[in-house]
């Protein structure tokens, strides 16, 4: 069953493609002259406003990067980049059909979306607090975060450092500058900008990194980081990573007649950037324009990372059920990974058998960390947690309330 | 006659609405071509045409403001929030506006809208997935608050909440989505297929609200539940052998106090359950109303079996989940003190 | 005492001016050519957004009416809104002579705005629902609604038809087109996009307007609003009453680095006015243009009334105590109702001494029209309310526990 | 000592605080150059400076989320909220954010913040100024509910607020600003000028949570109260002339439950006051555990005497407000009952 037919005069958008339409978006050109000009990263917030409307790009298809923007990263750089990307990329693999098999009780991949996360999370400093959502996990990989820690997280089990507390995803690592994911959506991004206030508040030049996909921009809680950080000059990043997206909703239904998402931040004065986010060195150099300026005073930098959302929303949805099958592949930006591959192997740094032989090599440590971590213990077998976990971390210390369900409960447990 | 889930009752008690009624109108976050997350307007948008049910923007206050606004002129709005838990953004919008605009501006203008959710746990949904904010609502004057327990109530109860003239909240429980459930999660699942409250007759009838359901009648106490809890009395009442009155309150503002009061001045001993933390939950509002209209009939202290006061934990779901053990012991304490 | 010092890196917005200092606008240039082209109502929203950054003006301060957006209105329609706008000032002192007397709780002058109010509610139909705020009385004046019946409103007593539920000022006249006015701050913008979804879902061509001030476009409700109106293309008008002031906050505060107020509305899509809000027949021509765009399908249209707020903030407050005590009068862009009479004068219709005359015949009307209202009760006196009121239109039909109250009430009045 | 109205109380706390550590800072709408619609933050921006008390934009939501993220980064933030009855566009931020972040994080990460917000009827403020909403935030695990009665309670409970490591909101009773009020509007209003409990020590002292202050003792029956109703209960008690064991809980969340068993279990009657609507009012919650503590002990049923269930109305106000004639039928009707 394809669109809907609508009799009325109240406007409904609707996606280009549904199910059994053939997609074609060869309407969406993607010039390699598209990209804007670097303006200095000091200037008035209103210079960048055709940033919004365009799109940041360095990595060209045939893999040469080019134009101001470049930020020449080393060899050595690159590797890094592309080795975590491909080791994010396994891990969602791996952790999808783990779920599969039932040892987790819920899963989400960012197929497609690595550039975002490995290109920002290169680009900042240790001490940058970034607050992300359940779509970065490669924050952490390129952070250096035990991957066995993220699995046990996932998995529940005796080795998560949440004692099983949240679903699986919803990860906090306070040490890697990764804040507590929050199952409410947007509620993170005026948090951030808070965060952000209180480091210039001390006089303290870090910054912090707030994200969102482009469905939740339509929370509250998105204007009112646009707005603080702009009355307050907060030192922040606001990223909204549109990957099409929102589980079944396309796009158009939070963004209605706008022309991008970065324009929303037009109107309060930011600076705003639209950068292709499946081109990991664009996402990285327009992350380290953006916090230059807020480091140096400038304000808060929206960036819109045009991507695309490989995968289903999460492990609970089939997005054929919605989207057409067939349109992740003719997606026009292509995949981020095979783009920076393209981009070695054209500087002489890679070939497609040192490739295959890295995606071997990913695919065969996650499967070795993997075993370590469910070792630990499943949500589906044994968690190897004490149920009385549950009682701590409510308040700093529990209330006399508290303390009596505690007894009850162990009285529950001994009945 | 049809047998239903309650995913399929509740949209048949849509479909039934939007075919008689073309101010009823359904929209959320998925709902339209996608129909839901849990399916509950699956087929609403292909039938009843795109303006009718759509998606809306990820913005629970928009979703609310607009049916307010909706409302107001003259539709009759059925809006989603995928999660009870994800409510709180609109909260302004239904305790400040929806709830008062007939109040503050003395009939002038009114809001009759439904507001449906999902709510509860025992489906690993951690601490937003789990929730049952019911007692946030019930001290909101102006606002009613429904909450089913089977696929009959829930498709009578939801076409009466269309047709009330004042704001609902639809609160669904969503463990009893596919299926009663007696709170053991290792038990295999039962589903309605061939449950009698499963049998929900086709086109259009109500179920009135301000009246609790008798699930069981019995002398030795009474139990006081809704949703997905009035299936673990039940379990439990049998299991400790127990003659026990059970009622489904199923409306809990406005609420059935004579069922309440005539139950328990009989029975004299009154056990109150919920999924929600224990304090201020809606058991507290229960246990206040009997403690004072049946003091003088009261042979036990009235006992409430909650979830703990802490959020509702992922991996530890089934020990905050107050199941058949909480349950039993509140049975056996209340049957114990004289 | 004057601004204060900030030994911080974390920047706080000061308002440029302070008791104390000697205030100068001279900065704030009033260009007669400022005004923008006005453009197809059924344009692209992007091709108006220069038009949030300029101002539209017809009244220039010699009198004159010039430019593409002079509506042209007929001299009995300039009597009409002159009478309006010096009526409902009469009123405002009136009422506020009266608070401060006692005779009432509350109450909120609407001094140097009475342009918008009038020229709004003159452009639109009477068809057209407005979701005002508590600053917009002139409406109620320009629509036809019974002075006295607002009077009452406000004393609270037996003519009031809200039966002295609601504060002074938080009017209902659902048969004026006048939506119930909430205490609760930008709540009703996105009420009234719903209003207007409803309009075109049932394929009638009114419109919805919704009003707030510039402080209140903080709260998320602006967001879903601009949001909601963009992506449904709602028909209707948002309107951000600039009146310089939040209670003690400056725009700033609100505004923080963005250009204008209208400007945020730019990345949503939605057409952008911005419109000298002392200038009633500017006023009128916006309002004109957006209403034709709503009514003709092209969708919402947000306008920024630029203006000022003369008085304090309501019967609570000193505004000598935040603000130099002669910002007021500097303030250069005139009172709308002298611009009016000025306009009037230089097309022949008008002279001073009539004008002084009709002053007196307002205040003489509003004072006879007071004294009626007052005859029916006040709040400081007796209301000639029932307290039995006030359990009425809690639901439709009152439930049992209410019923239970109500004689729990009445018991307690026997005892 | 000195003497102080509770504004001088809540101002002086935040001054002690601000003038000890750094950490600590103060926003809100209008509290910043003009010192809050109340004036509770009056000169704290010209003494700490531009950046320790400041403006902000009118959003709720976005206060208390700038709250939530300054207090995570290690600052201890004082939020206002103008009015308690605008507080809900912040109520996801509060209870979904605030009060879970130490649960979720499993304390990774915490949110020490303290929320001001005035609340309580008797100004002729109607729907809008009036509201309780204490019961809303009661049922929240993670936060904390504080609420004096007094200066110098006020003062010692807000210092202690701001030094608690968990998110707590401090709710004060408007109408008690500038003096006790004891429920007689027509009366001329009294100030905390001689009054005792208007000596506020200068300088940091303390005033724990979960401790109630024993306001008088007696044995003829328990009346449980806070803010506002603390005044009410006294005058009450004193115009029926009986023996009150009244308790000012300050503390509802954690909650002083010991000093309620111990004053119920030997007085055997206990009236509970709030001035928030009733059905699910904090009261419900107190019912509920006297009625499961205390039922041995109890010989009148627990009666609740509150505000109405509708909205908190302008032109009726002391119709709607709890005041000594309700108070005084609900002594009598407990003090008849055996
Ligand atoms: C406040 C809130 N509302 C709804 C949800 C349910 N929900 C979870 S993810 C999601 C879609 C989010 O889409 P987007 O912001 O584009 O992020 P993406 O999944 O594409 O990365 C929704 C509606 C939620 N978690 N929180
Ligand atoms: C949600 C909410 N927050 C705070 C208030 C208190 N308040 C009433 S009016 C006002 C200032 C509004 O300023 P603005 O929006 O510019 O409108 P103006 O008064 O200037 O017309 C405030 C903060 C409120 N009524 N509602
Ligand atoms: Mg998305
Ligand atoms: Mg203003």
């Amino acid at each position: 069953m394809t669109k809907r037919s609508n009799i009325s005069r109240l406007h409904i958008p609707e996606p280009p493609f549904r199910p059994g339409d053939a997609p074609d978006y060869s309407h969406i050109s993607v010039p390699a002259n598209h990209t804007p000009h670097r303006p200095d990263p000091l200037c008035e917030g209103h210079e960048t406003s055709e940033h919004a409307l365009r799109l940041i790009r360095v990595l060209r298809f045939n893999g040469e990067a080019v134009g101001e923007w470049n930020p020449k990263l080393s060899a050595q750089q690159l590797h890094k980049a592309l080795k975590d990307m491909m080791m994010t990329r396994a891990m969602d693999g791996r952790m999808f059909t783990m779920q599969r098999q039932g040892k987790m009780s819920f899963y989400m991949k960012s197929t497609g979306e690595e550039a975002m996360s490995i290109g920002h999370a290169m680009a900042l400093r240790h001490d940058d607090m970034i607050f992300p959502t359940y779509r970065q996990q490669g924050i952490l990989i390129s952070r250096g975060a035990s991957i066995k820690d993220m699995m046990c997280q996932c998995l529940s089990n005796a080795g998560d450092h949440l004692d099983g507390k949240s679903i699986p995803v919803l990860y906090s690592f306070k040490k890697h500058g990764f804040f507590s994911i929050s199952g409410n959506l947007g509620t993170q991004l005026i948090q951030g900008v808070g965060w952000a206030m209180a480091n210039a508040y001390r006089n303290e030049d870090a910054v912090a990194s707030v994200i969102t996909g482009e469905g939740s921009t339509a929370e509250g809680d998105f204007h009112y980081a646009l707005n603080f950080a702009s009355t307050y000059k907060a030192p922040c990043i606001i990223n909204v990573v549109n990957n099409q997206w929102a589980i079944s909703s396309f796009q158009g239904i939070a963004m209605g007649e706008g022309e991008s998402f970065a324009a929303r931040g037009t109107g309060y004065g930011l600076a705003t950037l639209r950068v292709d986010g499946n081109d990991v060195l664009a996402v990285y150099a327009a992350t380290k324009w953006a916090a230059e300026r807020a480091r140096r005073g400038g304000g808060a930098t929206l960036i819109e990372h045009f991507t695309y959302r490989k995968e289903g929303h999460s492990t609970s949805d089939d997005p054929t059920k919605y989207r057409p099958e067939e349109e992740p592949d003719i997606w026009p930006f292509g995949d981020p990974i095979e783009r920076l591959k393209m981009h070695l192997i054209h500087l002489g740094e890679w070939d497609e058998e040192r490739h295959t032989a890295q995606e071997d090599a990913c695919k065969k440590e996650i499967r070795e960390i993997y075993k370590q971590a469910e070792a630990m213990g499943t949500l589906s077998g044994e968690t190897n947690l004490d149920d009385m976990t549950m009682f701590e971390q409510v308040y700093e210390q529990p209330p006399r309330h508290l303390q009596r369900q505690i007894d009850m409960f162990k009285e529950e447990l001994d009945h | 006659m049809p047998q239903m889930n309650m995913i399929d009752a509740i949209r048949d008690a849509m479909d039934v609405k939007m075919s008689q009624d073309p101010d009823v109108l359904v929209f959320g976050e998925d709902v339209g071509y996608f129909g839901g997350v849990f399916r509950c307007t699956a087929g609403l948008q292909e039938k009843h045409g795109l303006h009718r049910c759509f998606d809306t923007p990820i913005s629970e206050g928009g979703i609310v403001g607009i049916a307010v606004g909706m409302a107001a002129n003259g539709l009759r709005p059925v809006a989603e929030i995928q999660f009870a838990d994800y409510i709180y953004p609109g909260y302004d919008q239904i305790a400040s506006e929806a709830a008062r605009l007939r109040y503050r501006s003395n009939g002038d203008f009114t809001a009759p809208l439904t507001i449906r959710t999902p709510v509860g746990g025992g489906i690993y949904g951690g601490t937003t997935h789990s929730q049952s904010p019911e007692a946030l609502f019930t001290h909101i004057a102006g606002l009613k608050t429904i909450i089913p327990s089977n696929p009959y109530d829930a498709k009578g109860l939801l076409i009466q909440a269309i047709e009330d003239n004042d704001p609902v909240l639809f609160l669904e429980p969503k463990r009893l989505y596919n299926g009663p459930f007696d709170g053991d999660p290792h038990k295999p699942s039962v589903s309605w297929a061939k449950h009698e409250l499963g049998e929900v007759p086709s086109g259009h009838y109500t179920v009135p609200f301000e009246s609790a359901r008798k699930v069981s009648s019995g002398d030795d106490l009474t139990i006081l539940a809704y949703g997905t809890m009035v299936w673990v009395a039940e379990a439990s009442a049998k299991l400790m052998g127990v003659e026990a009155d059970i009622l489904d309150l199923r409306s809990l503002m406005p609420l059935d106090t004579d069922a309440i009061e005539q139950s328990v001045k009989r029975t004299g001993r009154c056990l109150i359950l919920h999924e929600a933390t224990r304090t201020s939950g809606f058991g507290a509002e229960l246990a206040a109303q009997v403690a004072e209209m049946c003091f003088y009939s009261l042979e036990a202290p009235i006992l409430r079996v909650t979830g703990w006061d802490t959020p509702y934990p992922h991996a530890q779901e089934w020990a905050y989940f107050p199941g058949q053990k909480r349950v039993c012991n509140g049975i056996r304490k209340i049957m114990e003190s004289q």
